[in-house]
Parts: structure tokens; sequence; C-alpha cells
């Protein structure tokens, strides 16, 4: 998408309901700002994304997906982060593998005490997103008309 | 009979792709197959087999019939425009050409499919004769004479050219747009190529498989046969069989949602795949045995039964190099054969 | 072949198994296709040769609902497979009398045709291949008609089974993650070049994974709607990406590397090479780990450690 | 389809003044499904329910999307709200355009389309909503409180005084914690073992009060109203039933030469030991790193001298299994390692120490007997200099970022003591700012000033060198008059920031409790919900959720009580019924679900499946809803999709990127 | 007065040291060797850099009698570093001179035995970077 030339990147970000979600909200009502590009999808843990989810995100005309849970060893349900970490990890390096650019994807792990780092993060996924332009490897051409 | 020489032939396609789309075999990642001609195209005219069929030029794997748009709660719906524009399909063999004509009888018969009619309509068939059939190739035992096949143009490579006949009025336009490259030739090269073409025909080891007992009017017989039981054991339940043979036409419609609509499409679809004819209720055939019985019995029987005895089959011989089981046709006639029908 | 063929008899005369899961010869020496044989009469068709490359553990999630105990032939890199639906609680390791059977590196007609040669008409599974065909007489060295997989073999040793008929030989002669490391290798506009062209060719006949040991799901994502993920057509590039990629995480961990992905794939894709990606990362980052080779072994993605890499270490240079 | 009906709340001007809400009601309006929206000033006041009430009933809503605050803030009002209304509390979404939205951007026309977005997300996800009952779990009667200090004495005291039964478990062979290491308390100067110990004897005496010294916390499992929890109760040696406490065997044990814990390693105590006079209970135990018997097999003493004959040395640990229904954390403090603070010489100078050292020394019990004298060489100090904020508000990684709260309180506790004692020392205290909020707390740091002759000097000291004459040359800043001051010193006390305890992380961790980067557990709301976890039925208390002095500990034990009985007064808690579920047609039996499940809630049975037509007989896993959670990790596990989680299904997440992306 | 702005930013720029983050304690100046010498004090650089005033420090004694010996930057718990701070200033001084640079190679070379050795590891201190 793109308003007046200026290339808008769309963003998806899944938020763990305890930690990241909460420090979206936290980031929220300290007022720090994040481009407006990057949408929050609450799950209840990192756990809980599937890499299909990622995968169906980019295919629908995302730009680049982060993916936000509590850190490790903070996990509310104990361990969920450890085996979200696992995964990713491994989606990660296989589209990075596929040619596809690495900075389209992240986690990062977001306490709710961490507006600030939610926020800062988000400035800077966005900024990478923008630098690397719209995404043309992962998506499906007929969700771009 | 014309010709041209095969180092010219880059110019012959550049020649066709000026006026329309151009389709031939073209190898890519090390496997061949029907492709849009371009420049930087590598053309395969040896490969005796592409991996899929030339099917996918008038009936594509997957092609969209229509769009609906959402704007807010209204809908508008879109047809897909059917093939408008002329294109040339070339390099087909016999076998693959005798699978159009299959296909004909399903898609050109009441209720005719839009889609493919217009196809068939635009589509110009360069043919081009086997020079040297393989192993699983049996198109002899359903009267293909892969030496000499059917098509708007007919072509044989044969001592460093390309042979020339058109053999209708479509391919008569297509040759006076090409004539600039085309030389007279007479026939000697060729008539000798079919020669030795059917002597090597008769030494192919499914050359002479027999159908007897295949028609459309044994069904019960075959149908409750307990050879099948054995016989699919082995399958894997994948669509490989189906989807590089020639004649298969069963097709699939979905939806696909694209966020601000949905496409309605159609493919390809397998009766090995378990969802094969699902419907609401569930689905009539719940085992792999019945899905094995019905892509055979479809082909040697229930076909015939509705086409004139017309078999569902060419021998291209692509299902026999392809399973990945070494299941195929030949040998589910044989096994029928040997149990004595 | 004789040896194995007279156990598998005695034993189904003996009762002690009800059936015997093989290969049954072909209308050629090169084709021989698995087959259940429930008498001994049946077993005339038996054959055990080197073009016996089906992996045939996977028959064992049918043939462990029959009555009765199965006798099951597995070559060493099979037994992975079996031990892995052990795991997995898809197969009974009660209801399979397994031979461990010898192999020496498996032939694939296809392979011996991308040496040129057309038109077979009888072709020897012996050191060296002869081939008889249309257009004349040829002898290929054994190793010009082996299946890639074979140059990176798992070894000789059956990891399960009750009794071994038959020699094995070890036959590999190259590091099976060269492939991945070639690609790592790669800038990513070459990689995304790559497997674009691989993947383009793909035309969603899902033999590979219904070929796959570990692909054992009763029903799969892609077939179900549980995910809208229910495609049957190559409509766009993507489609093929996603199937392949979550096909290949489905497995990571249980994937044994058998290789019959490869194998079976009607357009040449080299399948395997995202199942290796994953095993390599695992083994780079989780400790080697064989799946299949330990049927008690938790696999890597069920288990994980505190200290674990992030996932931006693929950003910092890659899992190397 | 749903019948959904989209609520757009304006919260004052906290979203309308960013959002534009008409348009929002405007665009959603379009959304397929959608029947009625409206916005309004406040969604959640009683006038904005009551509308949600009106539109449920006219418009024959099947779903509601809330475009509001946070979901964490007001989900269960809303869901309240729609069950009132006789909707399923579970057919309720929220949007949340002001956290993640209004107050984030700046720019009208992109926090509209921005709110717009979330709506349709939400809209997309209630669309596939399915009406869910929460289950019912029993609760367990019992509490267990981690940590004897004085926090969770007080907690166990208040929760056992309203009649439920309480265990509490101390890591150390008594109860008292830090505060029966202070000599005095501030503002009131009271000493602290008078006022502590009487608890301490309540505590032990309370008939609905269990305790178990020396033991730890091994495992949790289960969940609020049901924990099982296994104790270690560590091998005493020494058989406390038989024991009567007289002291003789720490008087004739030969092996006196381990430093004192409870004196902060300032003196030494034998390898059977009482921490300190008043412990309770007042049952030594054999410390078996130090004592003789078990280093080398022979002595054996107290066993001699013991005529209780409550001396066993093959006594072995032992894990005891309870049940609770609530657990209170209160695992205290400590004070944080000067290792890497060589300015002030603390590793170099037996004379510079921390605030907490003071008070042992300052105590009659304590290594000097309440006399104030240099550990070096056993002098009066004449000079003593305090250090404020070493460690404390540093944004290094050699200390603390958050301000410790207590050290300025005690700090001027210490100098008015030290003055009011020995008027011929002289005591400066270099400060960066006095922070004595409290009642009566600056009354109290103005008195050091101005009628101890407390010398405060703005300005932090840069260096504590010893000096050769045994002195401490301390160079320090006076801001106030910009000058550099250098100036001797017999001892250095510093206010040393205090961390959470060690094992506090661990412990976190077994109770899935969230924990912050400090290591201070996380309250399940700043503001509203101090005293409780983020997970339920865990409760907090004292400085294991961030610096307080003894007042308001005692306060905060006294609310985490006050919620364990709230919570133990019910017979039952209903469950959350976002719980997993298995298709049983797509289940392989795999087993991988349960393999990552973290609370064991899943189990596979064999069991017959009429397969479209085809019957037989599968292994199938089986989810307990009442164990678990929610947290998904099975589902994504499970290569087939058997395994969803009700109200985060993979249709609905895949629908809300789909509504976010398209 | 908005000059005055722009060389406090360019201050903050060249240091990397964001003055706002000082609470104002004091133990840069407690810690500083050379303070008897200085009239403008370590903690009051930052303040000045707060308020803009970079010519009262460009033009003060304290900015050749700082010696780089850093004990400030180590100590500060705020990690403030004023410095950092005056050893921009003096970049900003000396390039209003057309000031000349040395290259960190170039150092050995003109080493003279009469060099305090602080000078040089402060030097080097600041080159290495």
């Amino acid at each position: 998408m793109s308003i007046n030339n200026e290339f808008r990147p769309k963003i998806v970000a899944f938020c763990c309901n305890w930690c990241s979600y909460a420090g979206a909200d936290l980031a929220g009502s300290s007022r720090l700002a994040y481009p407006a590009d990057v949408k929050i999808i609450r799950v209840p843990c990192s756990c809980r994304v599937n890499p299909m989810f990622i995968l169906r995100a980019f295919e629908k005309g995302a730009d680049g997906v982060i993916l936000c849970g509590c850190h490790p060893g903070d996990c509310h349900y104990s361990t969920g982060n450890y085996y979200a970490r696992r995964r990713m990890t491994l989606l990660f390096s296989m589209l990075d593998y596929m040619g596809v650019e690495n900075g389209r994807t992240r986690v990062e792990w977001v306490s709710a005490a961490e507006g600030v780092k939610f926020s800062t993060t988000m400035n800077e996924f966005v900024e990478k997103i923008r630098s690397l332009g719209e995404n043309v490897r992962l998506g499906d051409l007929r969700c771009k008309n | 009979m014309k010709r041209i020489a095969l180092e010219n032939l880059p110019k012959l396609y550049a020649a066709i792709a000026e006026k329309q789309s151009l389709i031939l075999p073209v190898k890519k990642a090390g496997q061949t197959n029907f492709g849009l001609w371009t420049e930087e195209a590598d053309v395969d005219l040896a490969t005796l087999k592409t991996v899929k069929s030339a099917k996918d030029a008038f009936f594509p794997q997957s092609e969209t019939l229509y769009t609906c748009q959402r704007d807010g709660k209204t809908l508008s719906l879109q047809p897909e425009k059917l093939e408008e524009e002329p294109f040339v399909v070339f390099g087909i063999k016999g076998c693959d050409v005798r699978g159009i004509q299959i296909l004909d009888k399903v898609f050109l018969s009441e209720p005719v499919d839009s889609f493919y009619c217009a196809r068939r309509k635009h589509g110009i068939i360069v043919s081009l004769a086997c020079a040297a059939p393989e192993e699983s190739c049996f198109c002899k035992v359903f009267g293909i004479d892969c030496a000499e096949p059917e098509g708007d143009v007919v072509t044989w490579i044969a001592e460093g050219y390309l042979y020339w006949k058109a053999a209708t009025e479509k391919g008569e336009a297509l040759t006076a747009q090409v004539a600039d490259l085309l030389e007279d030739a007479d026939t000697a090269a060729v008539d000798a190529q079919k020669a030795a073409i059917a002597a090597i025909v008769e030494k192919l080891p499914y050359a002479n498989l027999s159908l007897e007992g295949w028609n459309g009017k044994v069904l019960n017989e075959k149908f409750n046969s307990p050879l099948w039981e054995q016989l699919y054991k082995p399958c894997l339940a994948c669509g490989t069989c189906t989807f590089v043979c020639p004649t298969c036409q069963c097709y699939d419609i979905k939806d696909y949602n694209t966020g601000n609509g949905v496409q309605r499409y159609r493919c390809w679809d397998s009766c090995m795949y378990s969802d094969f004819t699902m419907m609401a209720h569930g689905n009539n055939r719940t085992s792999q045995l019945q899905r094995f019985r019905q892509r055979f019995m479809h082909k040697l029987v229930y076909f015939p039964a509705n086409n004139d005895g017309a078999y569902s089959c060419v021998g291209c011989g692509r299902c026999v190099e392809k399973c990945p089981s070494h299941l195929n046709i030949v040998k589910v006639i044989k096994a029928f054969e040997k149990e004595g029908k | 072949m004789q040896e194995l063929k007279n156990r598998a008899i005695e034993l189904l005369e003996n009762g002690t198994v009800a059936r015997v899961l093989g290969w049954k010869i072909g209308e050629n020496t090169y084709d021989p296709e698995p087959a259940f044989f429930d008498s001994v009469e049946a077993m005339k068709d038996f054959v055990y040769n080197n073009f016996c490359a089906a992996n045939l553990s996977k028959y064992m999630i049918e043939a462990s609902k029959l009555e009765g105990k199965t006798l099951v032939c597995l070559k060493p890199c099979d037994s992975y497979s079996f031990n892995q639906l052990v795991s997995d609680h898809r197969v009974d390791r009660e209801k399979a009398y397994i031979i461990g059977v010898g192999c020496k590196g498996k032939l694939s007609i296809e392979q011996i045709k991308k040496s040129g040669v057309k038109g077979i008409l009888s072709v020897t599974d012996s050191d060296p291949i002869q081939v008889e065909t249309l257009y004349g007489n040829k002898e290929l060295p054994y190793t010009a008609g082996m299946l890639s997989r074979c140059f990176s073999c798992k070894g000789k040793e059956h990891v399960v089974y009750d009794e071994l008929i038959g020699e094995s030989a070890e036959t590999s002669t190259v590091d099976r993650f060269d492939e991945v490391r070639r690609i790592e290798a790669m800038t990513p506009e070459e990689k995304f070049a790559f497997f674009q062209a691989e993947l383009s060719k793909c035309i969603r006949c899902n033999a590979c994974r219904n070929v796959c040991p570990a692909c054992n799901c009763r029903k799969c994502v892609f077939d179900g709607n549980k995910f809208d993920s229910a495609q049957k057509a190559n409509v766009d590039s993507f489609e093929e990406k996603m199937f392949h990629i979550i096909r290949a995480f489905h497995v990571a961990g249980r994937c044994t590397d058998c290789g019959e992905c490869s194998r079976v794939c009607p357009q040449g894709i080299p399948l395997h090479l995202f199942n290796r990606k994953f095993i390599k990362d695992i083994n780079t980052l989780y400790g080697e780990y064989q799946a299949g080779a330990d049927p008690e072994a938790k696999g890597p993605l069920t288990s994980f450690t505190t200290e674990d890499a992030e996932p931006s270490i693929v950003s910092k240079g890659g899992i190397v | 389809m749903q019948r959904i009906g989209v609520f757009v709340c304006h919260c004052g001007s906290n979203i309308a003044a960013t959002v534009d809400v008409k348009k929002v009601v405007e665009m959603v309006l379009l959304e397929p499904g959608v029947v009625h929206a409206e916005d309004y000033q406040y969604m959640c006041s009683e006038a904005g329910q009551a509308k949600i009430g009106a539109a449920i009933a006219d418009k024959k809503l099947t779903g509601i999307v809330v475009c509001s605050c946070s979901p964490r803030m007001h989900e269960a009002t809303f869901r309240k709200c729609a069950e009132r209304y006789g909707l399923n509390p579970y057919m309720v979404e929220i949007a949340n355009i002001r956290e993640h939205c209004s107050w984030i951007h700046k720019d009208m026309q992109e926090a509209t389309e921005k709110a717009v977005i979330l709506a349709r997300a939400a809209i997309a996800k209630v669309n596939l909503n399915a009406p869910l009952q929460a289950g019912e779990s029993r609760v367990t009667k019992r509490a267990l409180v981690i940590g004897g200090g004085i926090a969770g004495i007080q907690t166990a005291l208040d929760i056992a005084d309203a009649g439920y039964e309480v265990d509490i478990v101390e890591k150390t062979p008594s109860i008292g914690g830090r505060m029966s290491q202070l000599d005095k308390t501030f503002p009131t100067l009271d000493c602290s073992a008078c006022i502590l110990t009487p608890k301490m004897v309540d505590a032990a005496g309370h008939p609905n009060i269990n305790i178990y010294t020396y033991s730890e916390v091994e495992k949790v499992s289960g969940f609020v109203g049901d924990f099982t929890v296994d104790i270690r109760k560590k091998a005493r040696s020494v058989d406390a039933t038989k024991c009567t406490g007289c002291g003789v065997c720490q008087e004739k044990c030969p092996s006196k030469k381990t430093p004192s814990e409870f004196n902060r390693g300032l003196g030494n105590r034998s390898a059977i030991y009482t921490p300190f006079a008043q412990a309770i209970p007042n049952v030594p135990v054999i410390d078996r790193e130090a004592c003789l018997k078990f280093k080398t097999g022979k002595c054996g003493v107290c066993e001699k001298v013991c005529q209780a004959g409550a001396i066993d040395y093959a006594q072995q640990d032992e894990i005891i299994t309870e049940k609770y229904g609530a657990i209170v954390v209160a695992t205290g403090f400590d004070t944080i390692k000067l290792d890497q603070y060589d300015e002030y010489a603390y590793n170099q100078s037996k004379d510079v120490i921390t605030s907490l050292e003071l008070e042992r020394i300052m105590n009659a019990a304590g290594p000097t007997k309440g006399h104030l004298e240099r550990l070096s060489d056993g002098k009066a100090p004449k000079e003593i200099v305090f250090v404020q904020c070493v460690g404390s508000r540093c944004s290094d990684d050699r200390g603390k970022p958050y301000c410790s709260k207590i050290c300025c309180m005690y700090t001027a506790k210490h100098a008015m003591l030290i003055r009011d004692k020995y008027p011929d020392v002289n005591v400066t205290v270099f400060y960066i700012d006095v922070r004595t909020p409290g009642k009566n707390f600056d009354e109290f740091y103005r008195r050091a000033v101005e009628e101890y002759g407390v010398n405060y000097i703005k300005g932090q000291v840069g260096k504590v060198a010893p000096q050769p004459d045994g002195s401490l040359l301390v160079q320090a800043s006076d801001l106030l008059d910009n000058k550099q001051i250098k100036m001797k010193a017999d001892m250095v006390v510093l206010a040393t920031a205090i961390e959470p305890n060690q094992g506090v992380r661990n412990i976190a961790t077994m109770l899935t409790a969230s924990i912050d980067t400090n290591n201070f557990l996380t309250e399940a709301h700043p503001k509203l919900r101090p005293v409780e976890s983020p997970t339920a039925g865990v409760f907090l208390s004292g400085v294991c959720q961030g610096p307080k002095d003894i007042p308001e500990t005692v306060a905060q034990a006294g609310a985490a009580a006050v919620k364990v009985i709230g919570l133990l007064a019910k017979d039952k808690l209903t469950t959350n019924p976002c719980t997993a579920k298995p298709d049983e047609l797509l289940c392989n039996g795999c087993g991988n679900c349960a393999k990552v499940c973290p609370y064991g809630a899943i189990t596979y049975e064999v069991r017959q499946v009429n397969d479209h037509g085809i019957r037989e007989d599968r292994r199938l896993a089986n989810v307990n809803s009442a164990l678990c959670q929610g947290c998904g990790a099975c589902t994504v596990t499970c290569p087939s999709g058997a395994m969803d989680l009700q109200g985060f299904s993979n249709r609905q997440l895949i629908a809300e990127v789909d509504a976010i992306c398209r | 007065m908005s000059h005055q702005n722009n060389q406090a930013e360019m201050i903050k720029e060249i240091s990397g040291v964001n003055p706002y983050k000082c609470m104002k304690c004091g133990k840069c100046t407690a810690t500083c060797p050379a303070f008897d010498e200085m009239d403008i004090k370590p903690h009051q650089f930052v303040s000045y850099v707060q308020s803009g005033n970079v010519q009262a420090l460009a033009e003060s004694k304290s900015l050749w009698k700082c010696l780089s010996c850093f004990a400030c930057v180590e100590r500060c718990p705020r990690d403030v570093q004023p410095g950092r701070i005056i050893d921009a200033a003096r970049q900003i001084v000396v390039r209003q001179r057309g000031g000349n640079y040395l290259t960190a190679d170039e150092i050995p070379a003109l080493l003279d035995e009469e060099l305090p050795q602080q000078l040089l590891v402060s030097a080097y201190r600041r080159y290495k970077r």
C-alpha cells in the first residue's frame, strides 16, 4: 500500500496476552509513538503462533511479521516461548534459505513493563521493513488486486 | 511438404511468437514441460515426453472462472474473459494430440465448456512425430501412429531439418505466416523415418498389449473383481498419474479469498485423492480401493461406454514412468488378462 | 533374495506371521512394486532386488490394524522410519516381524535414463549394470544408476529388527549437507531464483507427502479446512512455497532423511533439501539428532533448553 | 453468519480526540455481518452498557465488537454486560483502539484508518466465535506462604485468623527474615525484635499455621484453587520433636569458625546452631558442611551432650506434598554484591560496611555486643561517613536502575542513633536526594539534621581510599558549594541497593508467575491489582514485588491475605473456557501435544470413532479442560491441525490476519 | 541562541551523550583529579550543555584542564559521561580553529620523552574509537 507514493508497509504483530500485549498497552498509556503500520493480534502465548499464520500474513500481503512474547523464563505458561523460540528460529532460517529477506520476520521478547522497548522495537521494525520495500517474494499475486 | 533447418528453429519460434503466443516444450530446472516461449527459454525437443502432457494449453491445471469483488456490502461479479487471441502449441506428440481429442469429447459435448471451447477455437496444434519411442510407450494399442500424428500442422525432425506439413486450414494460415522461413522439400527423409519408427514400435514391450475384454459392457464384472483388492494396496493415493495424464479431465471448483473478494477457480482433481467428489454428506468413495478402481474403470469401461467405445487412455506411458510405487494401467490390464478376465 | 524368500515362506507357514510385506515382481527388473503376500502361493511373485527402493515402513500403518503379525522387509534406512512411526504411535511394534534386509545402494530406472539410455528392454541389477535397449546395448557402472540419496547413506546398520538377512554396504561418498551449504552460500537473489525455479514445477500431486513416513497424519492440514489451506492447484507460486515449507516444518525433527520425497517427485524437485536444511539447523543449534535412531527420544521441536539460540541468529549471519 | 453490533467508545477524548469515531461507525457498517454500529462517550459506563443491551435486544445481535481500551482493561466488563443482556459472554471481542491506536498516533486520518482495520479484525474474529461455557473447579481451602519474614508472617497470621489453614515455607532455619536482623526501626525507633518476636510467637502458636523452616518449595503443579506443591524439608539432623532448645549442643560444638549468616559474616557461629536467640522454632540445625562428624566421621559431641537424644545424624531430606488453593510469595530481599564498586573500597577495608552490617554492629546481640567500633582495630570511630545510593538509581550493570526506597530513612535513623549514643562522633551523610515521603518521615529526617547535628551534604562520594594510618580518605563533591571535599573518616557506611532474593526467579518459574528484568515479581495491574500476580491464585507480599519498608510490607501482607481469603472463601471457581480441544477425526494420537503441555492436561485413550462411515479404534488425545490453561503450545505442535484452541482458533486468528492484510 | 543550540546538539552528537540522563549526583566532580584547576566543574559540564550554554564551556579553563582520564565516565552511575562532553567541546573548538587532526598511526612518530603518560593514554582512549 502506498499513500502519496510513500511506501506504507503492512505489518502484523502477534503479541502474547500476558507480557507483550501488556507491553504494547503500556507503550500506549505512556504515549510512546510507533507507526500506525503495525497492527497487533492478541494471542494467549507466543507458542500459539503457528508458522502457517506467519506465511498466511505474507501471502495476504503483509510486508513484515513480528512475534512478541514474554522473555524466556518468564512465560506465563512457563515454557511456551521456549517452543516458540525453536519454531521461529527454524522457520526464519528456512525463509532465509529460500531467499526471503531475513529482516521481514522478527521475534522480540517484551515484558509487560517494557513499554519503551515495545515502541522502540516497532519503530525499528517498521524502519527495517520500509528499507526492504514491498514483500514480493512471499505474496500471492491474487491478493494484490 | 516444407522444411526448415534445425539451426533456424529459433527464427521460426520468433516468427510465430510475433503474431501469437507460442507454447512448446521448455526445460526448466532439469525438467521439460510445455511452457511459454521467450528469448531465454531453453526449448527442448529432444526429450520424448514432457512431464506433464500438453493438456495444460487447453485445460490448465488451474484457471479462474470469475471474481467476486467486495466493496462494502455490495458484491460485483466479474466473469473471467474467454480466450480471444490465437496461440500455437508446438511439439505435441501424437499421443497428446489424441489426448486433446478425448478431452474434446468431454468438454465440447453439451453442455459445452466455454473456457475449453474458446481455447480450442484459438489454439493451433503443431504436432511433432516421435523419432525414438521408448519402452513405456503403447500408443499403438490405441491406434495412434506416433510417426504420423494428427494436428493443424504436422512436423518431423529428420536429418537436420524440421519437416512441416499443414494439415488443416488453421495450419495453412500458420504456414503462410512463416512461409519466408520454410523451403519446399520432398518426403523422402520423412518416409524413411516413418518406416524406421514402425519397426521400433513393433518391438516396444507393451506394443501388443491386449485390451480384449475392456469395453463399456463389462461394468459389473470388472467392478466386482476381487483383483482390485490386491492391485490398489501399494497405491500411495498421490495424484501423479492423474496430473501427468493427457486425458484425465476431472476438476474441482474452489474459492480463493483475496481479502477483498473471492476468486472462483477450477483446478485439476485426482480420483486418487481422499476428498475426490467430497460432498456435504460425505464421500461416495470411502476407501482407496474404490478410488483406485474408479480411475481404471473410468478409462477403460465407463468412458468407452459413453463415447462409442473410445478408451480414455492414449498409451503415452507417463503414468508407467512416474508412479512412485510402479503401479500403472499396463499392470492393471495385464493382471486382469492373467486372471482370465 | 532366495534366503529371504524362503525364510518368509517359513514364517508364513509356521504361523509366526499372517502376511508378508515386501515387493512383487514387476513387468521388468526395474519396476517391482510394494505388495502384501498372504499365502505361500502368492509368494511366487516375491522379489527383492536392487531396484526395490521403496520404503515399506509407512505401509505398516495399515498393517498394524490387521489381525496377526506382518513380516516387513526393511532396509537399514527404512528402519529409522519405522522407529519414528513407532514413536508417533502410528505403527505397533508388536504387530511387526521385521526382517532387516541388506542394501548396497538402490537403483532407479529414472537415474539410469539420466545417463542417456533410451528405449530400455531389459536391465540387470548387477554391478556393472547391463542394459538392453531398442537402440543398442549398454553397460553402466552401478553408481550411475544409484539413487542420489544413497550417496549420503546413513549406514548399513538397522536400528530395529527381529532378524537380519543379506549383506549391506556403506555407499556414502558425499556429506549430505554439501548441497545445503551450497545453497546457503548463495545470495538471497540466487536462493530465491533457485527455489522459485524448482518449486514452479510442482504439480501438487502430493506424492512427496503421501510417500513420506513422517507425513503420517490421518488427514493432512492441506486436505482439511482448519487453516483454510486446502488447495489442490498450483495457482500461484506462493502456494507451493507455503505447502513445501509447512510440509518440511511438520516433519522437522521427525524426518529421518530417507529421501523418498525426492525419489518420487515426478518433476524431480530436490525436496530433501528442505528437510535437510531443518536437520542441519537442528543439529547445529540443538545438538546432533537423528530421528528414528531411538524411539524413546524427545524430538527437538517438543523439547527446549533455556539457552537456545534466539531467532535473530538468522539475521546475524545465519545458522552455519 | 453472525449478527454483529459494533460499539465505538470515545473514552471521553482519549479516543475521540485522535480517532474519528463517527467515521469508524460509518466504515464498520459496511462490513459483512455488521447489523448495528454506534458510538458513545463512555461505553463502559452504566449508560454505555445499557446501549449495548438495547442493541442486543432490538437488533437480535449474536456477536459484539467493542472498539475501546485494551481488553486487559475492560474485556471482563463487556463480557459481563453481554451476559447480563442474554448473550454468551464469549461472543464479545474488543478492538483496542486506545492503547494501540489513539494514544500512540497523532494524525487523525491515520489513526482512524488504523482503528477501522483493528475493528475489522475483531469483526472477522467474532464472526467465527462460538458460545463457550465456563467450567467449574474446586478450591482447596489451604494457603501456602513462601517466605517467613515479616511479610510472610503477617500474611499467614491474617489468613489464619480468618479461619483458613496456612503453611509457611522458610528456607533458613528460623522465621523472622530481614527484620529480625534489624536493630531499631524508623520512624519510631522501636526495637525491631521487640515488635517482631511477638508476631513470630503468634505464628508459631497459631492452630491454623504450620511452619516448615529449613525447607524449600521444590515443585508446583496445578492451578488456582488446586495447586499441588512439593516441599523439600531439608535434613536438620536434629529431631524437632525431641529437642528442648536448651542450647548445650551449640555451646559444646567444637566447630565454631563458620561465619554467621545472621550477623552478615561479621561474627562466627558453631556448626550446630540456631541463627539467633529468639529463633522459631528454637531447634538448631547441623550445618553439614561445617560439622566435624559429617566431614571426618569423628566428633559426635552434640549427640553426647544432648540429654533429649534429639541429634539424628542419619536424618534425610523429606518431600512433603500438599494441596493449596492459593500461594503467596513473600521471598523478600538481600543487599546487592559490591564486588564491582572498587571506588568504595568495600572489599579492601573492614571499616567500609553496608548499612545492614551496621545494624548488626549496633545490635546488642550482634558481633560487637552493640558497641560502635571499627572492625579493623576495634577502636571507636570519631568520624563516620554515610554514602547514599550505592548501586541504586544506577543505569549501568553494576547496580540497579531503581530507587531502593528505604535507604534515606534508615540512614537518618543510623545517623541519629549514633549521634544520640556517641555525641562526640561526627556524622556526615552524602546524598543525591533525600526522599522521605511517608507519615512522620520527613519530620524524622529533619530531626536528624536539626536536633542531632548530622551533616548532610548534597553530592556523591567519588572515592574511598584506605590510608596507611588506618583511616579512610573520602573524596566527594559538595554540589551546593561547588566544592570538592576530601575528608578523613574512621568508618564509611554504604547504603547498599536491595534486590529480590536469589531464589525468586526459580520460584517464579515454578509458579509461572511473571517477573521483571530486575527480578521483582510483576503484579497483575500496577495500580488496581498490586498484590496479585497475573497468574491466578498467586499473590505477592513484601519486597519480592518491589522495594518497600516495614509499614508498607505489613500493609501489603494484609492486602494479600485478604485476596487469599476472598479466594478461599469460594467453594468453586469458574474456569477459563478458552481451552484446547482436539478434533477426534483428525487426531493421529501421535503424542506430541502432551510432550509440550506444561500442565499435563493431555492424555490419550483408545476410542472408537466413526470417520465418515469407517468405524475404528483409534488412539486419541484428550484434554482435561480443568487443567488446560489455554496457552496453545499443543495446537502448533499438532501437524494435522486436530488440536485447536477455543477462543483463539486457527480460523479466528487467520481471519484476523486476513482482515489486517487485506 | 540558535547557534548555541546547534553547538549543544553537536556536542551531543560527537559525544553520544544524553545529558538528560544526569541525576545531578556529583560523583563525577567527587572523582575528578583535576578539580582544583577547573573553573567549571565536571558536573556542571552537563548542565551547561543542557542549558545550551556551550560558549561559556568553550571559553572555560576547564576545557583544557580535563585530563581525559575518564574517571568520571567510569564512575558515573547514569552513563552520562561528562568526560566525553568536555572532549566533544574541545573537538568543536579545535574544529572552529580549522584544526589539524592526527590519526592514531601518526602519534608514535610525534612522541616526546617529556609528554605525560596520562596524556598518551587518554589520546589512545580517544583515538581507538
